[in-house]
């Protein structure tokens, strides 16, 4: 074991670090050692400024059955069912690579879910961009979307919603966060924590190439100005390998008795070998000489740091290996055995007979934290005076055609939504809706965060995107039961972007405590910043709600002319950091909180009105308030509204309030009574009409309407 | 100004994975072919006028800089001729 | 009656095919089969379903076209057996040679997923004993290489002989609308005896009537029926 | 036996269209570029051994035949180098 004079910290490793590796190992540590662990305690791969901030989120629920900490969160959907979800971030390797770098996001958060035992089911994409004019978002949305249609429509796995935002902060750090929803039986369920001496790791899937060589720890670098320079490290992915993996991972999960299983991810197969043994807390043997490599001359370092995709490794009962590699051969899967579980507490690195490494699995479960300094709490500007009255007509048609409230269908119209056969509702509004198989119960899936409202207020930002995410699956009837999420922030070490890690997690903390929605699991990215200017704080939600009867989810069946209109919930009572706000330059007041009791009661309401079958559509009030929400049921919906409003004021028709929805039933007394049952506010405000337009009475305005034509041409958005 | 015909073959830079370049050659190998590697490339055809062989190129580079050529992932070389 | 769902590495909607055709043959035995251990002998219909196939790589459907499974599809079709080839399964027919003509990139030059309609034009096939000519069906497109090239005498060829089968057409089934570029708007076309049929749209998608999809069911079970009546062997 | 390098240019069959040689062109001309014509093409490279350049070249005749080539659309040339 060669002991070197090498100096870890040129890793990134800081002086307390090393002294704690020293002490954990009993001596000084040989350069493959400390290449190891740089990588190993890198932000990315250990949380070392988020982890105990992260223990602020509610995640006990009685249907988690696998929260925080493994592959993915799993909830228990009923009939025994679960569902497995997750949300990661492949931000950097997107910004360098647009097409590979959202692709390989979309497969590396694919085999999370798998990694549970569970057959991947959906993705949902969660994009944030510079403002289209800005010169290169062009270049990078469309790099973005084609690698993410790259991967997902090859690999068999319908892309069904995602969320896109563009806010100038995101020009030189575009953020690309992936989330995989997958279905599974409850017996199905795995984990990655290896036991039992003589059991052996078998590595299937792709050779491992010089792809990503410290990858995990270049996710955690600030951006360089010129990032062109990090490109040899890009990874590329292969869906049709991934496509091969999902099958040669099920079918060997279910006829052999895994033990466990984890995907190689960041820090390639030394942090998944390693973390399956820190978890199961046992020594185990890694024989890197029987690692299939794409190239000859890889160093050993190189070979346990590789982030080439496509590879999962599983933990097997020796006399299964044989049994597991067959499989693997007849679906066209390398499968190589590359170690074993041993007596002992020492995790021993081989390279044929040499020894490369010799240390206590201790030293791999206890990744060091690091202490962050957050500002004190900025003090909310003043209210600036808020416009009272406004051209509807006219505003609506320009927030419709604002980058941000425009038609996505450019964007989801490149992507397979329905391979699979579980896809019952489309991207198009709110939720999209899954079913785990024929007759099965489902899910109702979302991703949110509002970057404007995030930036004027962290935690209230961060709290209304649960909120938002909640009101997308209850209009489909769904009740939230679960969610993870995805931290994207700048560079922890400056006092203000840690005020915001704070702040974010209080938010969602908050939120899913009021409205008793367990966090199952998330990611973090930190550093995405480049010139000194960091993101806006981006909290993406990813929600799961549940539906028992997914085929009959809220919109399925669909409005018909002369269904009642109805608004439930509370409409909003200012503009406080609403699109509108924006687009009149009155910002910088703050948002208003979430209004929890309100919203509690709406998401209560809908389930039950989906349970009676008392709603043919709804739609939640969100981005652009009232008018846009009903303007966006009539190109959807491709039928008319005619509604007559209760107020003509800018807050009330394009506030952004946080409980309340636009509802479509054929009788309205039905939804009226289940509403008063439940405290919630109701209000009939028209009909579904033939004609296809949007119809506007409202008191002190006169008349208009908008066709259908009118509203499709102008929320056109031409993204793509 | 003369016509010229610029080709631009584009490879993959070393190292980088090739799964259909892969895919290609383990075909061949099941059609009886023996063969030690296959790369899918691409191959640009750049037709334009220009002041001399050397502007031609010039353009092309630019092009290849500015579009053609993915520098994450590709090199390619370059050929002028007269159309 | 049985109807094999041939599973090419990189298939991804053989799963879908199988249990679509399971809904649309009640009775039938349906089975998918990996390709490289493929037994058409006992087999009435077999379908290529969609998917990336070797991952497209090269061009749709190339790889999977040299595929020795090709050999029993052909001897299938020798003796009577139907093939329907949906999307990638289209490609891989005519890749193999089985189908004429040849794909390219849409017109978009981008994948597109979305319902379209298509106006069948011919029913000179047992796979077309469902519909009618003149029908219009609503089914769903997901495809990045559908854009169907024919030469003009291919094509007046074809029609001649009633192997246009389908055709992309707007929602009133009368008006133009050629979502890829097709040549000629084809959305699918006959083998040389009618017992083949490739298609670019994805029936089996369709195939779920309590949400409103249902006319792939159409095409999927028009199959059987002309079967029941007569079997192929 | 001695190596070779073979290296495909596969081109698309005049009067075939060329639907992303346009697109490509006219993002040449968005960016200010003035091209007459650009043809995106393939270059497929075979790495082999054989007796000589004859039968590498016959070879990689046979495999284009047989797979790498579609000749409904594309046409080829081909160029045979010692590795
Ligand atoms: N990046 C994306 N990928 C896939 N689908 C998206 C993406 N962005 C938005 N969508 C889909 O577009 C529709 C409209 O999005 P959005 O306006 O965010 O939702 P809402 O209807 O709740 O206001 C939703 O179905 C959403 O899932
Ligand atoms: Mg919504």
């Amino acid at each position: 074991m060669a002991i070197s004079a090498f100096d870890p910290q040129a890793l990134g490793l800081t002086p307390s670090e090393c002294d704690l590796a020293r002490a954990l190992a009993g001596r000084e540590l040989s350069e493959l050692e400390w290449a190891i662990l740089s990588v190993l305690w890198s932000e990315h791969c250990a949380y070392k400024h988020s982890r105990a901030l992260l223990g602020r989120l509610p995640s006990e629920g009685e249907r988690v059955l696998a929260g925080p900490g493994g592959g993915a969160g799993v909830l228990d959907i009923g009939e025994g069912w679960a569902v497995a979800a997750k949300i990661e971030s492949h931000n950097h390797p997107s910004a360098v690579e647009p097409l590979q770098g959202a692709a390989t996001g979309i497969g590396g958060i694919m085999r999370d879910v798998l990694s549970m035992g569970a057959r991947p089911a959906a993705f949902l994409d969660s994009l944030r961009f510079g403002m289209p004019s800005a010169p290169r978002t062009d270049y990078l949305l469309r790099g973005v979307v084609a690698g993410i249609a790259h991967y997902g429509n090859c690999v068999g796995v319908p892309t069904v919603g995602g969320d896109l935002y563009f806010h100038p902060s995101y020009e030189r750090n575009p953020l690309v966060n992936a989330m995989c929803v997958g279905f599974l039986r409850h017996g199905d369920l795995r984990d990655s924590a290896a036991r039992g001496v003589g059991n052996r790791f078998l590595l299937l899937g792709a050779r491992t190439g010089r792809d990503g060589i410290g990858g995990a720890a270049f996710a955690s670098v600030t951006l360089r100005e010129d990032a062109a320079e990090d490109r040899p490290r890009v990874q590329v992915g292969d869906p049709f390998l991934g496509k091969l993996m999902i099958e040669a991972t099920l079918e060997i999960m279910d006829s052999l008795p895994v033990v466990a299983i984890q995907d190689l991810g960041a820090a390639g197969l030394a942090g998944a070998f390693l973390e399956m043994c820190a978890k199961g807390g046992v020594g185990a043997e890694l024989w890197l000489g029987r690692v299939p490599l794409r190239e000859r001359d890889l160093a050993p370092a190189e070979v346990l740091l590789s982030e080439s995709q496509e590879r999962m490794l599983l933990l097997l009962e020796p006399d299964a290996v044989q049994a597991a590699q067959a499989i693997a051969r007849r679906l066209g899967v390398e499968a190589a055995e590359v170690g074993e579980v041993q007596d002992g507490e020492d995790i021993v690195v081989l390279q044929g007979d040499e020894v490369l490494s010799r240390l206590p699995v201790e030293l791999f479960a206890k990744a060091p934290t690091a202490e962050i300094a957050p500002a004190p709490p900025p003090l909310a500007p003043p209210a600036p005076a808020e416009p009272r009255s406004c051209d509807g007509r006219s505003s609506l048609l320009a927030l419709l055609a604002s980058p941000n409230l425009c038609s996505r269908q450019s964007v989801y119209g490149r992507y397979d939504q329905d391979v699979g056969l579980r896809t019952v509702v489309r991207p198009g509004m709110d939720a999209a809706v899954l079913r785990a198989a024929p007759g099965a119960p489902g899910v109702a899936v979302a991703t949110d965060q509002n970057p404007l409202k995030c930036s004027l207020s962290p935690r209230i930002g961060a709290a209304l995107a649960v909120c938002e995410a909640a009101r997308n699956v209850a209009a489909r009837g769904a009740e939230p039961i679960g969610l993870t999420n995805c931290l994207n922030l700048g560079s922890p070490e400056r006092p203000l972007a840690a005020r915001q890690l704070v702040d974010v997690v209080d938010g969602i903390a908050e939120a899913a405590r009021e409205l008793r929605i367990p966090v199952t699991g998330g990611n973090v990215s930190l550093y995405n910043e480049s010139g000194g200017q960091s993101i806006a704080p981006t909290p993406v939600i990813g929600m799961i709600g549940h539906l028992p009867d997914p085929e009959r989810a809220i919109g399925v069946a669909g409005p018909r002319a002369g269904m009642r209109v109805l608004l439930l919930g509370r409409p909003a009572e200012s503009l406080a950091g609403s699109s509108y706000a924006e687009l009149a330059g009155v910002l910088p007041a703050p948002p208003d909180p979430p209004e929890y009791e309100a919203l509690r009661g709406l998401l209560t309401l809908l389930v039950r009105l989906r349970e009676e079958g008392a709603l043919a559509l709804a739609h939640d009030v969100a981005g652009g308030g009232l008018l846009v929400a009903l303007a966006e049921i009539v190109t959807h919906t491709r039928l008319g509204l005619a509604v007559h409003l209760e107020e003509a004021t800018p807050r009330y028709l394009f506030g952004e309030p946080s409980a309340l929805c636009v509802a479509i039933a054929p009788d309205a007394q039905v939804v009226a009574a289940h509403a008063k049952a439940l405290g919630v506010r109701v209000k009939e405000i028209g009909e579904v009409t033939e004609v296809a337009e949007l119809s506007v009475d409202m008191p002190t305005e006169p008349h208009w309407a908008l066709s259908l034509a009118r509203l499709a041409e102008a929320s056109r958005g031409d993204l793509l | 100004m003369p016509d010229y015909r610029v080709e631009l073959r584009v490879h993959l830079r070393p190292g980088v994975l090739d799964p259909a370049g892969e895919a290609v050659g383990a075909s061949l190998g099941h059609l009886g072919f023996a063969v030690e590697r296959v790369e899918v490339g691409k191959l640009l055809t750049v037709d334009l006028t220009a002041d001399g062989p050397e502007a031609a190129e010039a353009a092309v580079q630019r092009m290849a800089k500015e579009l053609l050529v993915n520098p994450v992932l590709e090199e390619y070389v370059l050929e002028v001729r007269p159309r | 009656m049985t109807a094999d769902v041939v599973v090419f590495p990189g298939s991804n909607c053989d799963f879908d095919a199988a249990a679509a055709l399971s809904t649309a043959l009640p009775g039938a035995t349906v089975r998918r089969q990996w390709h490289a251990d493929l037994d058409l002998s006992g087999t009435d219909l077999c379908v290529l379903p969609g998917g990336f196939a070797y991952g497209d790589y090269l061009r749709a459907g190339a790889l999977a076209a040299r595929s020795p499974a090709i050999a029993a599809v052909k001897a299938l079709i020798a003796r009577g057996g139907l093939v329907l080839g949906i999307c990638n399964g289209f490609q891989v027919l005519v890749e193999a040679g089985i189908l004429p003509g040849a794909f390219q990139t849409n017109s978009v030059q981008h994948f597109l997923c979305r319902d379209v309609q298509v106006r069948v034009c011919s029913t000179a096939s047992p796979l077309l004993a469902g519909v009618r000519e003149g029908d219009v069906l609503r089914l769903p497109i997901a495809h990045q290489e559908g854009n169907y090239r024919l030469t003009p005498p291919e094509y007046e060829h074809l029609l001649g002989e009633g192997r246009i089968a389908l055709r992309y057409c707007g929602e009133d089934g009368q008006s133009e609308e050629n979502p890829n570029g097709s040549y000629g708007a084809v959305a699918g076309v006959l083998g040389a005896r009618g017992r083949v049929l490739g298609m670019m749209p994805h029936p089996e998608r369709a195939a779920w009537p309590k949400i409103g999809r249902a006319d792939g069911l159409r095409i999927l079970g028009g199959a059987a029926a002309s079967l029941a009546q007569g079997g192929v062997r």
